[in-house]
């Protein structure tokens, strides 16, 4: 069962990313006031969901897993890392489809919004991660320290959050499903968007695994040094 | 049996610092790592002292295992004397002291004689950090002294120490022995008293050869 | 715990008072970049009442991260590490006892450098004193999450800059809460929020500091 | 001379490239210092095209200080000192090898800062590549003068606090005659008159280390 | 003659550490400092290195005048190997050596016979602050043979190596000597080699006692 839903995975991204773009592209009707631009609309807030929510939760969730006794393994280290690698390529390309999606309709590629600068922060929180992990070699210390900090991050996403919302506010607000339970877009363009939110969900799961199974290879090699360094090593000096 | 290693291995940055130590050490026993430099011996006394962390292998150190058990709890009972022992540069060596005492909840009267015991008592008000080497070789003793441990890990203790120094510390070591703590004790020169009987352990390459 | 952050508080507040580095050093520091930064923005920005909260916190959370590294630095030279972990001491109390000294040497640098605010970048006297309470809680809430990140980036190479790395994006939103409550005081406005943010920040920072800083320092 | 400079700048050089704390932990900070500039002056003030450089110039201010610190640090551990010290080096030599590395080093930096300023202060790009060759001038006095101060500072209680102290009131002037140079490619308007300034201050701390620089290294 | 002080006085914060030292050293000499904990060895061998400035009497080393001579000029002509000698932590051993020989103008091909000397060849290209204390010891010894100073002045040199590179110190003394160089060494331990005949200089509370 496991088996095969993970060799479906790929195959499943790609037909939901595909008909998410055929849809958006060619089937959805352009907006009366933004034009051909609405078409972001099916990119950028799923990109933006995964970066923030999907990513990382996941990150968060595997930290909090490795710090409990019980549960801690590398696997969760090597999750948590990994994903929060994937978010940095999530939190830039929201920067950047959002940047092209503004400069039309503010007029500058970049303001001092709320939303814009709460995703900026958090990028700099993964960034901040992966420089963290970096400066330490000793893997035991490094997993650690990771993973206290992914959970101070975590517990930041909603400092963050109101922080900045209370501070000021320009980005879009929450225009598809308003407060009242009311939809207020077409009815091909929600069904676009929800193809578009699962297939960025599983395309980010989709990468995080290949993402693993590449950092499983790397420690895999790295134990084959490892060997070869300890026989090395022991012939020293004798 | 105080210390048990089985194929202990402690990798940094890719490089075996211990490439697969097997070791068992008794209570009660005085032992002296022997080696070529760079053989490995600072890295097994860290090791011991919970300050570095098992890559792999096994191991128990004090009855706490090294893998999954509280280095904290093993560092408690541990005493370590270490090439560089500056403890707070900013601080006298009363200060110093009265820290550590308080610390472990020991009462404080115990510093003054420990600094007696050293040689430092004319120093005691002066800074850590403008003491002599030597001197401050001899902190790091009055601070085991304070610190009363069950292990005792010396890396290169008659390191800058006069004769003086070292005679107290060969007379120390007897004492430790006698209450029945260990001692691992890491040295380039035989030790001077005869009537200590040390079990010599020689490290080679990462691993220690028992002889 | 409470006893050894009380020993750990006092062994750093006296080892700060020996070394004078924060009456001679620091604060001298905070005023010039006071100085400069209103030298920076030019005459036209400062006397601008939104400009003088910002540049407050700004200059603050400068100085902060030199007295976060100065507090790390303290237990990273190569000797001490080594002797006092084997004093096995409650990490707990650890983190209490850093996040206290801290505190109190914020305190002082943030009131010092206060007056610096209204003296250069001419803030109201009246509001200002009002926005005392929220700074020096503000300034807890600083010290108890540098302690933290501090220990997170301690021993590394080159802790000295990776630290302001991993702290900006956590001191970001205590930085715009601080700035928003002192701008309230000043302008009057709901300050309650900014209280909000900043108490819920404190806590949670506390809490994980209390639970975790062990696991930080082992190995 | 040329020949100990270039010596001391390669290895310098050689030693950052080995630690990538320029890359990684340097430039990190730079970007998110200005982030939080733009968010403690508030969304009011950014856009305001006086502040722009004006922060920009700050927050080069502030790593100008880390990477000073860092450079006057490879000197200064125990052991280094003595051992160098008996090599004897020109110190006109290492004045301007350690100089060189610097500003290598902050042109890097400044060049990411300044992309970094457009996008979130806002500053308009033609202006800014305009102003380019003059912010490179003040990097580079900047880096020269850094090199002799933190020289000064190096060896007492603390050089990481220090040095501020003694730099700041030297770095204003600089930092008002790059910030006014700045805004004059920006809005248009007398260039010339920031240029001297700016170019006298390099000559002239680049003459007075090549004379004294050995007198601070000296004891 | 090498070095001559005459009631040498040295303060630090207030504290003389070195208190009215009367010294006189011949060319091609051997020298050993001894003398108890804190008496001043190490504050002796850095005012000779011009690493530390005197503060009253006279003195003149290798020439120079320590009170208003060139005290840069000094520094080049000696050689020092002190408690802690680590040099640039982050750059390799090979870096290191490479940087002192161009540094002096030697050739750079000097490192690589160094370094075999020394038997630091299959740690070459570690980085220096990876070094176990006895190796950075001798990548000390590694640099002064690329320096080859006129004065070489050692700080218990003996600390921290193993006998192989003891061996090798008392070689190179010997060899040191026989070049004409002039050697002044702090020590807790006799010299080893029999065949050299050291000039013993005793101190006791920051003097030497010739003896
Ligand atoms: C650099 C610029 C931008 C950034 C960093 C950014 C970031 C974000 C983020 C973080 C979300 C939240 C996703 C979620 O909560 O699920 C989001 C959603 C959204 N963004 Fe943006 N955005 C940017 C520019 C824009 C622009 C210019 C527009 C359109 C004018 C836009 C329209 C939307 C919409 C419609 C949503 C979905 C909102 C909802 O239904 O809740 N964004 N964006
Ligand atoms: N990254 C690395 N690459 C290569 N070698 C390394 C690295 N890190 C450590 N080493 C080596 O590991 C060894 C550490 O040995 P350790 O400090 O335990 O030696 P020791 O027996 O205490 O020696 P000494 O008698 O000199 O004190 C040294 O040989 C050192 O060169
Ligand atoms: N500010 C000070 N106050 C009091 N004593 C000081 C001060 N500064 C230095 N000292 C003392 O000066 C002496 C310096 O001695 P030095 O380091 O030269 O000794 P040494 O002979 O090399 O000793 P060792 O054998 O331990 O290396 C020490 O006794 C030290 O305690
Ligand atoms: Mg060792
Ligand atoms: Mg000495």
């Amino acid at each position: 069962m496991i088996k095969l839903s993970q060799r479906l995975l790929g195959p499943v991204t790609l037909l939901l990313l595909g008909l998410t773009f055929w849809l958006g592209l060619w089937i959805t009707p352009p907006d009366a006031v933004q034009g051909n631009l609405v078409r972001l609309l099916y990119v950028h807030p799923p990109i933006a969901w995964v970066a923030l929510y999907v990513s990382f939760g996941t990150a968060s969730i595997a930290s909090c897993l490795y710090l409990w006794k019980r549960t801690r393994s590398e696997v969760m280290d090597r999750i948590a890392h990994c994903s929060m690698e994937v978010s940095v390529v999530f939190i830039a390309l929201t920067l950047i489809t959002g940047s092209i999606w503004g400069r039309p309709t503010w007029g500058v590629w970049w303001a001092w919004d709320a939303r814009l600068t709460s995703t900026a922060i958090l990028g700099v929180f993964a960034l901040a991660y992966l420089a963290l992990r970096r400066a330490n070699d000793d893997p035991t210390l490094r997993a650690r320290r990771g993973a206290v900090f992914a959970i101070l991050t975590a517990i930041n996403v909603p400092i963050i959050h109101f922080s900045v919302q209370w501070w000021k506010t320009l980005h879009q607000g929450a225009s598809v499903l308003t407060s009242n339970g009311t939809l207020n877009v077409h009815g091909s363009m929600l069904w676009t968007m929800l193809i578009g939110f699962v297939g960025f969900t599983l395309l980010f799961f989709w990468l995080l695994r290949y993402r693993y199974r590449l950092e499983v290879k790397r420690d895999l090699k790295v134990a084959d040094t490892v060997v070869e360094a300890l026989a090395l090593r022991q012939r020293e000096g004798v | 049996m105080v210390v048990r290693l089985v194929n202990a291995v402690v990798m940094s940055r890719g490089f075996p610092l211990l490439s697969g130590v097997d070791l068992e050490i008794e209570r009660a026993s005085l032992n002296v790592v022997t080696g070529a430099n760079g053989a490995g011996k600072t890295s097994l006394l860290r090791l011991l002292g919970g300050l570095d962390s098992l890559t792999s292998g096994e191991g128990s150190v004090v009855g706490v295992d090294l893998l999954d058990g509280d280095l904290r709890s093993l560092r408690r009972r541990v005493g370590w004397l270490g090439h560089e022992g500056s403890f707070y540069a900013d601080l006298s060596v009363r200060e110093n002291l009265v820290f550590a005492a308080r610390a472990l909840g020991r009462p404080v009267d115990d510093v003054a004689s420990a600094v007696e015991r050293v040689g430092l008592t004319h120093r005691i008000d002066t800074t850590t950090k403008q003491l002599s080497a030597g001197q401050r070789r001899r902190l790091g003793l009055a601070w085991l002294l304070v610190r009363r441990p069950e292990l005792w890990l010396l890396d290169e203790p008659y390191a800058s120490l006069d004769d003086a120094g070292r005679e107290f510390f060969d007379h120390l070591l007897g004492d430790v022995l006698a209450g029945g703590a260990t001692v691992v004790v890491s040295a380039h020169d035989p030790l001077r008293s005869s009537d200590l009987a040390p079990r010599n352990l020689q490290m080679v390459g990462g691993r220690v050869r028992v002889s | 715990m409470t006893r050894i952050a009380w020993l750990v508080a006092t062994k750093d507040l006296r080892i700060e008072a020996r070394s004078r580095v924060l009456l001679w050093q620091v604060l001298p520091f905070g005023v010039i970049a006071l100085l400069l930064s209103g030298l920076a923005l030019g005459p036209t920005q400062v006397g601008n009442s939104t400009a003088g909260p910002g540049l407050f916190y700004l200059v603050t959370l400068f100085v902060t991260l030199l007295m976060i590294n100065r507090s790390q630095a303290l237990e990273n030279a190569p000797g001490t590490k080594a002797s006092v972990a084997t004093l096995g001491l409650d990490p707990a109390g650890v983190f209490l006892g850093k996040a206290l000294a801290l505190t109190l040497e914020l305190w002082i640098t943030g009131l010092v450098l206060l007056g610096g605010s209204v003296l250069f970048l001419h803030i109201a006297l009246i509001g200002t004193l009002q926005a005392v309470p929220s700074i020096l809680v503000t300034l807890t809430t600083l010290a108890v999450a540098g302690t933290l990140y501090g220990a997170l980036t301690r021993g590394g190479d080159g802790p000295a800059t990776l630290l302001p790395v991993v702290t900006l994006p956590a001191f970001a939103p205590l930085l715009i809460a601080g700035e928003r409550s002192f701008s309230a005081a000043l302008h009057g406005g709901a300050l309650w929020e900014w209280w909000v943010i900043v108490v819920v920040a404190l806590v949670a920072y506390t809490a994980v500091g209390i639970l975790l800083y062990g696991v930080l320092e082992e190995s």
